[in-house]
């Protein structure tokens, strides 16, 4: 059944590619492709209606972020999306730190949804967005 | 054209120190033996994204201005700030490391590191219960178990299986890279094994198809002789695809699971069928492979300190792994990430007794997570200045922490326009740490090592150490000024 | 040309047989010299005070990987000993483990110029390197450990002592090390298993050798290389009730190597290895089995390890016996094994009083220093930080020098402690001379140190002077007041230079690092072995090993002619 | 009596332990006006940040008008007399206490009675996180004296207590009661999860739900009353737990019966 929106659990992380980009430059395209996207489980896509590649709207009580919807490759995990650790994630994870000074990047609440027509902005764009500079 | 062998790589926390850099006209133009981060890294230096002289933010845009103006600038904004932050030093050396103490000490700073958002709670865990750990070569010459918990060493530390673990010779104990073959093999055809064959490259992923998440029993050949690889983790990772076992968490429930682990190995009885979504009968198994090991190793990522429970997640992993010591030899060991986060960890302990957030401001060294480090004083909104180096806060950081970071004038030191220098107000190109500039890191086992220069850098492009030498220069002599005009005004 | 006369004070150089007499002490340009330009020296009035030379330690952890994660480790040992920055000084923290900077400062206030770092896992010979340079104001050296090293056992396995000389002297110059150090032979390499020895005659697993091997093969070794300290050992079976026996087959079995009348052997930290009784309830002193055997034999020095009570942190290369103490305590511990080379581990440790083995222990510390009549052969050390740390020597001045001070302590002790203890039976009180023998000539002598521990002509001009006036003032009455005036040196010198003055730092100054450059045989020969060998026994390359010269801030190559 | 008014918001984290009726006693307003605080990296005197007035009244002690969520360590180590804080209280309120009484009427910052000794704190707003746990690497956890709690108080409070009470009258959060030994923790409302993680003594009552209970802990019964110190029974039924096993802990964990309906398809058989 198809649904507008979908409670999952947020996730950030490593990737080689995020790890790849990194070196080549955060200006660099590479950082942008690694960077600007989010796995989801298959089932879950497809109960949004969302196919590989589609853009999708996160968000949490911290903000909002438009990312590109890639099918995680290896395993199910229903429930749950994971965002390579870059500014697209940190727009959204939770500052929580329970007075340790750790924020909460894995394991919180987010919500996704269908984007297909919102763009997923560049780094520039997202600094602009969030910060003004 | 040189070839440089026994290179040091400048990235992540194996730094695996037998890369051979092939130069020609002070570029490099060949990488050999890294892996696929490494080989970005060495031509990602000479990229376009560089910095390429010192930069003021002047109505809102950054303009290019002398080195003795930015230096200037930069001290002021110091010596004049009442709680500034110092934070980075994770991807420099321990030269720069060592300079900089000084210069949040002369400011009365709040200086800090990336463990703080890596693993900083893994530091808090060995202050409430220590750490069993050793070096990596006494992993590689006798480990038989060994366990990635919430983390992905493919991803993240690419050479670390190869070099360090289940893929390596050691005196005591064989590679298990041959019979991994054998397995994905059998398993898949020749096809997988050409990409396996990749894998142990480190270059590309085995291809794998989806599976749905099934709890399987834990399989016989956890209990064969030889090294075996057991994977923990909320998904299954590309490391997760190698392991003789993969335990599927459910996310959040890593302290529960770690906390029956150890009733089990005491052989206590739990009232609960499953633990984090796991059978209890499978953990029974799990803990007959660790209590029967020879020697027994767990290395864990972020995906247990950045998780609910955080710091108390690597307190009870590494009770766990105090506790099998009852029965057996089992040690365990952080995944650091920065290619020296761990020697900035160790330069600040050796000079203030504190490894991360460390405030100077009363004069002396004081720590307090949740007081003290980079993160609560932006989250807070306390600090009044912020010099950032080898480190991009403003791409790691939550965005409320940017926001505040933003607010108030920023220093940045770095070779790449990254986030946190495109939103500085004086930022500094510096050489690369490693590639351009030699020096000192440490391994995540806290094993020091040489860092190479290959190049030259660029012209006028001074290394972080040269760079904050500077400053606190500049500072000292501001603050000489002001005391001399106050002992004058009374 | 700087000059610096020091006038009249009471000198007590005991290496040169000056015991109390009133006389100057002339330097120009760091040393001692005869005499100086009386009008042209800037003078320091030593009268009525006492000069000694600068005083050694010759064993105390004060820098390195196990020193730094004990740092790290302990956040609430250092949050109640803060120290802040000064115009002159930098800021720190104590207590137990100080930082770099405020060890310098501490020792150096209490007279001290040089220290011996006596424990590096020589893969991390650069972290110890980079941290004794930001230890300002002392002269360092460090000791790499070798007794577990796979080359060491193979070698001597072998029984080939000549290549085991060989690849010894290629570690010291590697490491930039000063002796060799052998902790609890057998046993470390035994822990990579989490195994231990238990007597000098166990084989270790895997390698087919015994500690007894172990020491007397690297005893020789020693001898061979013409190295200027012995082999500085921690004996097997340390901390356990019993282990005397051990200590006297060790040092019985040590007989049997040649010696031309120097000692061939340091066995460190002698208290925690002098346990008689057969568990933690009938723990007892064997000081007596002890000294009686060292008052009749001259192939041996030793230092006390002496308790303190108070919070301190163990830290050693001994891992089998921190583990013995987690068990002990349950306090949080940490291990660190070494590839190829050794192991470590450290537990934070409260002596009490009221605990009657702390008490012991305390006891056992004193008696034994009191009862070996010779004090060319026992010096005063706590094991810094692992029985006490180190700027609570004051207090260990005042039990030796004073019946009184150390039957006031002995009194507060646990019941069962105070009744077994021989402290009340010993009348010694060391004199001032006897006094600069434990703290500083003997301990020179014992490292082989020659411009060090005396004030000759020629010797490094590193003088401590304290506010004791020894016609006035009885130490073995008054010895809260000798206390205090050995807590803070009334001037400390280094190298010709007051860097202290009544206690408190007053010029800024690196020490230098001393090292082994020992010229072997067939040392290209050694080198290339270990560049074919060195990828199956470590996880970093051959030419990533080295401690580079850069890495000493100050270095002091010590040139040794070795026989091999 | 002194009271303290801040001139100003606080941006810098201000430290004052020189707040502290045993510190005060005996001083003039102008002897106190000199004391030393910290403003960011700035020394200053109290007299600096806050405006300093004497009136007649014997109790309470000190009162701090207004918000002081940033001056830090008010009443550490007190032994004696009363303060009062009418706004918020910064971190490291009455750290180190032996004696005396702390108010807030307002919200309580981190550690706050940190490895207090003896006396009492009462917020009346909500308590963040470590109250009265310990300082980093250190055990040693609350020893004695009382603490309320109005509202919520945060995670890992009450960590290795080992004698006096704390009382919630609202919400806990995560790891409520770390690796107690002794004492007594009453939670009213709602406990969150790792509630008595590690606890090898002691007890820890909740009367609202838990979010899970920690795998670890094994069931012993059921109780219908249980005292929490001489003033105050709670009333149950409650299930009785002991743990936490991994500690191979002696801890007992009151969790109520009505109000965990969740927790009867697990543990209901084994009574």
């Amino acid at each position: 059944m198809m649904q507008q929106k979908l409670h999952v659990t947020l996730l950030t992380g490593r990737t080689i590619e995020q790890g790849v980009g990194k070196e080549y430059g955060k200006s660099s395209p590479e950082y942008y492709e690694a960077c600007s996207m989010v796995y989801m489980d298959a089932d879950d896509m497809q109960k949004l209606g969302v196919k590989n590649g589609t853009n999708v709207l996160v968000t949490t009580p911290n903000g909002s972020v438009v990312l590109k919807a890639v099918k995680y490759p290896r395993s199910a995990i229903p429930g749950l999306i994971y965002i390579p650790y870059g500014p697209w994630a940190n727009s959204i994870v939770s500052n929580a730190t329970t007075s340790i000074g750790m924020p909460s990047f894995k394991g919180t609440p987010a919500e996704v949804e269908a984007a297909p027509d919102q763009p997923v902005l560049s780094m520039k764009e997202l600094l602009k967005k969030e910060f003004g500079r | 054209m040189s070839v440089i062998n026994a290179v040091t790589c400048p990235i992540c926390g194996c730094l695996c120190d037998d890369i051979e850099v092939t130069v020609v006209n002070n570029e490099v133009v060949k990488v050999k033996n890294g892996c696929a981060v490494c080989e970005a890294k060495y031509m990602g230096y000479k990229s376009e994204h560089r910095i390429r002289q010192p930069l003021i933010r002047k109505d809102g845009k950054l303009v290019p201005v002398s080195m003795n103006e930015a230096v200037h600038k930069a001290a002021e904004i110091l010596a004049n700030a009442n709680y500034p932050i110092l934070y980075g030093w994770s991807s420099t050396n321990c030269e720069a490391q060592r300079v900089g103490v000084e210069l949040a000490e002369e400011v009365g700073g709040v200086l800090d590191n990336t463990a703080v958002v890596c693993h900083g709670p893994s530091l808090m865990g060995t202050q409430e219960v220590g750490i069993p750990t050793s070096t990596l070569g006494q992993i590689r010459h006798r480990a038989d178990v060994i366990i990635y918990w919430g983390c992905d060493p493919w991803s993240a530390h690419p050479r670390h299986l190869e070099r360090y673990t289940i893929f390596t010779e050691g005196r005591f104990e064989d590679s298990e890279w041959k019979s991994y073959l054998n397995k994905v093999k059998a398993a898949a055809g020749k096809k997988k094994l050409l990409s396996a064959q990749r894998a142990g490259l480190s270059k590309k992923a085995p291809a794998t198809v989806a599976e749905s998440v099934v709890f399987n029993k834990p399989p016989e050949t956890l209990q064969k002789e030889g090294r075996k690889l057991i994977v923990i983790d909320v998904r299954k990772s590309m490391t997760a695809e190698m392991a003789d076992y993969f335990i599927q968490v459910e996310p959040n429930k890593d302290y529960e699971l770690m906390q029956a682990l150890r009733a089990l190995v005491k052989d206590e009885e739990l009232d609960v069928d499953q633990v984090a979504g796991v059978p209890v009968e499978y953990l029974k198994e799990v803990v007959e492979t660790l209590v029967n090991c020879k020697f027994g190793v767990i290395f864990f990522g972020m995906g247990l300190t950045q998780s609910a429970g955080k710091f108390r997640n690597i307190e009870v992993a590494i009770s766990l792994t105090r506790d099998l010591n009852m029965r057996t030899k089992f040690l365990i060991m952080p995944m650091r990430g920065h290619f020296n986060v761990a020697g900035a960890n160790i330069v600040f302990a050796w000079q203030s007794g504190y490894a991360f957030g460390v405030d100077f401001s009363l004069g002396y060294p004081r720590y307090n997570p949740g007081e003290t480090t980079s993160m609560d004083v932006l989250l807070r909104g306390e600090s009044d200045a912020a010099l950032v180096i080898a480190s991009d806060p403003g791409a790691t950081f939550p965005k409320r922490a940017v926001q505040s970071l933003v607010k108030n004038p920023l220093i940045v030191i770095d070779p790449h326009m990254n986030a946190t220098a495109m939103l500085g107000d004086v930022v500094f190109p510096s050489a690369f740490v490693g590639i351009e500039v030699e020096g000192t890191a440490y391994r995540m086992d806290n094993v020091p090592l040489p860092l190479k220069k290959v190049v030259e850098p660029p012209e006028g492009i001074l290394s972080d150490e040269e760079l904050l030498k500077k400053i606190l220069e500049e500072v000292k002599s501001i603050k000489a000024q002001k005391t001399k005009q106050k002992a004058e005004g009374a | 040309m700087t000059e610096l006369l020091i006038k009249n004070g009471f000198v007590f150089d005991p290496l040169n047989g000056i015991n109390g007499e009133k006389m100057d002490i002339a330097i120009r340009d760091g040393k001692i010299v005869a005499s100086v330009n009386d009008s042209r020296a800037k003078k320091i009035d030593a009268t009525g005070l006492t000069v000694m030379p600068g005083a050694v330690d010759i064993h105390t952890h004060i820098a390195g990987g196990e020193v730094n994660t004990g740092r790290m480790i302990r956040p609430e040992d250092h949050v109640k000993d803060v120290v802040r920055k000064t115009a002159l000084t930098r800021s720190g923290t104590g207590y137990s483990i100080p930082s770099t900077f405020v060890t310098g400062y501490r020792y150096s206030k209490m007279g001290y110029t040089t220290v011996m770092n006596p424990s590096m896992a020589p893969l991390g010979a650069k972290h110890t390197h980079e941290e004794l340079n930001d230890i300002p104001l002392l002269d360092k050296a460090t000791f790499p450990l070798i007794g577990d090293w796979w080359f060491v056992l193979e070698y001597l396995q072998k029984g080939d002592l000549e290549g085991c000389a060989r690849h010894v002297a290629w570690m010291m110059e590697t490491t930039k090390g000063y002796a060799i150090k052998i902790v609890n032979p057998g046993g470390l390499e035994s822990w990579g298993f989490g195994r231990n020895v238990h007597s000098i005659d166990d084989v270790v697993p895997n390698f087919g050798i015994t500690p007894r091997e172990i020491i007397c093969g690297l005893a020789k070794v020693n001898t061979m290389l013409n190295l200027p300290h012995s082999i500085h050992l921690h004996t097997n079976n340390l901390g356990i009730p019993g282990n005397y026996v051990t200590t006297l087959e060790t040092m019985k079995a040590l007989e049997s190597v040649p010696t031309d009348g120097k000692p061939i052997c340091h066995i460190t930290h002698l208290q925690f290895s002098s346990f008689a009784g057969d568990n933690w309830g009938n723990m007892k002193s064997a000081a007596e089995e002890i000294s009686k055997y060292i008052n009749n034999h001259s192939h041996m020095t030793f230092d006390m390890g002496q308790v303190i009570f108070t919070d301190t942190t163990t830290m050693t290369a001994d891992g089998p016996f921190e583990y013995t103490l987690y068990q002990l305590s349950g306090h949080k511990w940490v291990n660190s094994d070494v590839e190829t080379e050794t192991s470590g581990g450290i537990i934070p440790m409260r002596y009490k009083r009221k605990s009657a083995v702390n008490a012991t222990q305390w006891s056992i510390g004193l008696e034994l220093a009191l009862l070996i009549e010779d004090p060319w052969k026992m010096f005063m050390t706590t094991d810094h930080p692992n029985a006490g740390p180190f700027f609570a020597y004051p207090k260990i001045i005042a039990w030796l020098t004073s019946k009184k001070a150390r039957m006031a302590t002995l009194a507060k002790c646990h019941k069962k402690a105070q009744k077994k203890s021989l402290l009340p039976s010993i009348k010694r009180e060391l004199s001032l001379y006897e006094l600069a023998i434990v703290t500083r000539a003997g301990q020179a002598r014992a490292l082989g140190l020659k411009g060090k521990g005396h004030l000759g002509v020629g010797a490094d001009a590193d003088v401590a002077i304290y506010n004791i006036n020894p016609e006035t003032l009885d130490i073995a009455v008054k010895y809260k007041t000798a206390r205090k005036a050995f807590d803070s040196a009334a001037y400390t010198i280094k190298d010709g230079v007051v860097v202290v003055k009544d206690g408190e730092v007053v010029q800024n100054v690196d020490g230098r690092t001393m090292w082994l450059d020992i010229k072997t045989a067939e040392q290209i020969k050694v080198d290339e072995e270990m560049k074919r060998k060195f990828k199956q026994y470590w996880t970093v390359e051959y030419e990533n090993y080295p401690v580079f010269d850069h890495y000493l801030k100050v270095p002091e190559a010590i040139t040794v002619k070795a026989s091999v | 009596m002194i009271v303290l008014t801040p001139l100003k918001n606080f941006q810098f984290p201000v430290h004052a332990e020189c707040i502290s009726p045993d510190v005060f006693q005996g001083k003039s307003v102008k002897e106190i006006a000199s004391l030393t605080v910290w403003e960011g990296n700035k020394k200053k005197k109290l007299g600096d940040l806050f405006k300093i007035e004497e009136t007649s009244a014997e109790t309470p002690s000190i009162i701090i008008n207004s918000d002081a969520s940033e001056v830090r360590r008010v009443g550490q180590g007190m032994k004696n007399g009363e303060i009062v804080i009418n706004g918020n209280a910064g971190m490291h309120l009455g750290e180190k206490m032996a004696g005396g009484k702390i108010t807030v009427n307002g919200n309580a910052n981190g550690w706050t009675g940190s490895s207090m000794k003896n006396g009492l704190i009462e917020i009346h707003g909500d308590a963040s996180d470590y109250l009265a746990s310990p300082y980093r690497g250190s055990t040693e956890g609350m020893r004695g004296g009382k603490i309320v709690v109005d509202g919520n108080v945060g995670s890992d409070s009450g960590c290795y207590l080992r004698g006096g009470v704390i009382i919630v009258k609202g919400n806990a959060g995560p790891f409520m009661g770390f690796h107690i030994s002794k004492g007594a923790i009453y939670v009213e409302k709602n406990a969150g999860n790792r509630l008595g993680a590690s606890m090898t003594g002691g007890k820890i009552v909740v009367s609202g739900s838990v979010d899970e209970l920690m795998p670890t802990f094994t069931i012993d019964g059921v109780k219908g009353k249980v005292k929490i110190d001489d003033t105050l029974k709670a009333e149950g039924p409650f299930y009785v737990f002991l743990g936490d096993l991994a500690e191979n802990g002696n801890g007992k964990l009151f969790v109520s019966q009505p109000a965990n309906p969740q927790l009867s398809a697990i543990y209901d058989k084994y009574l």
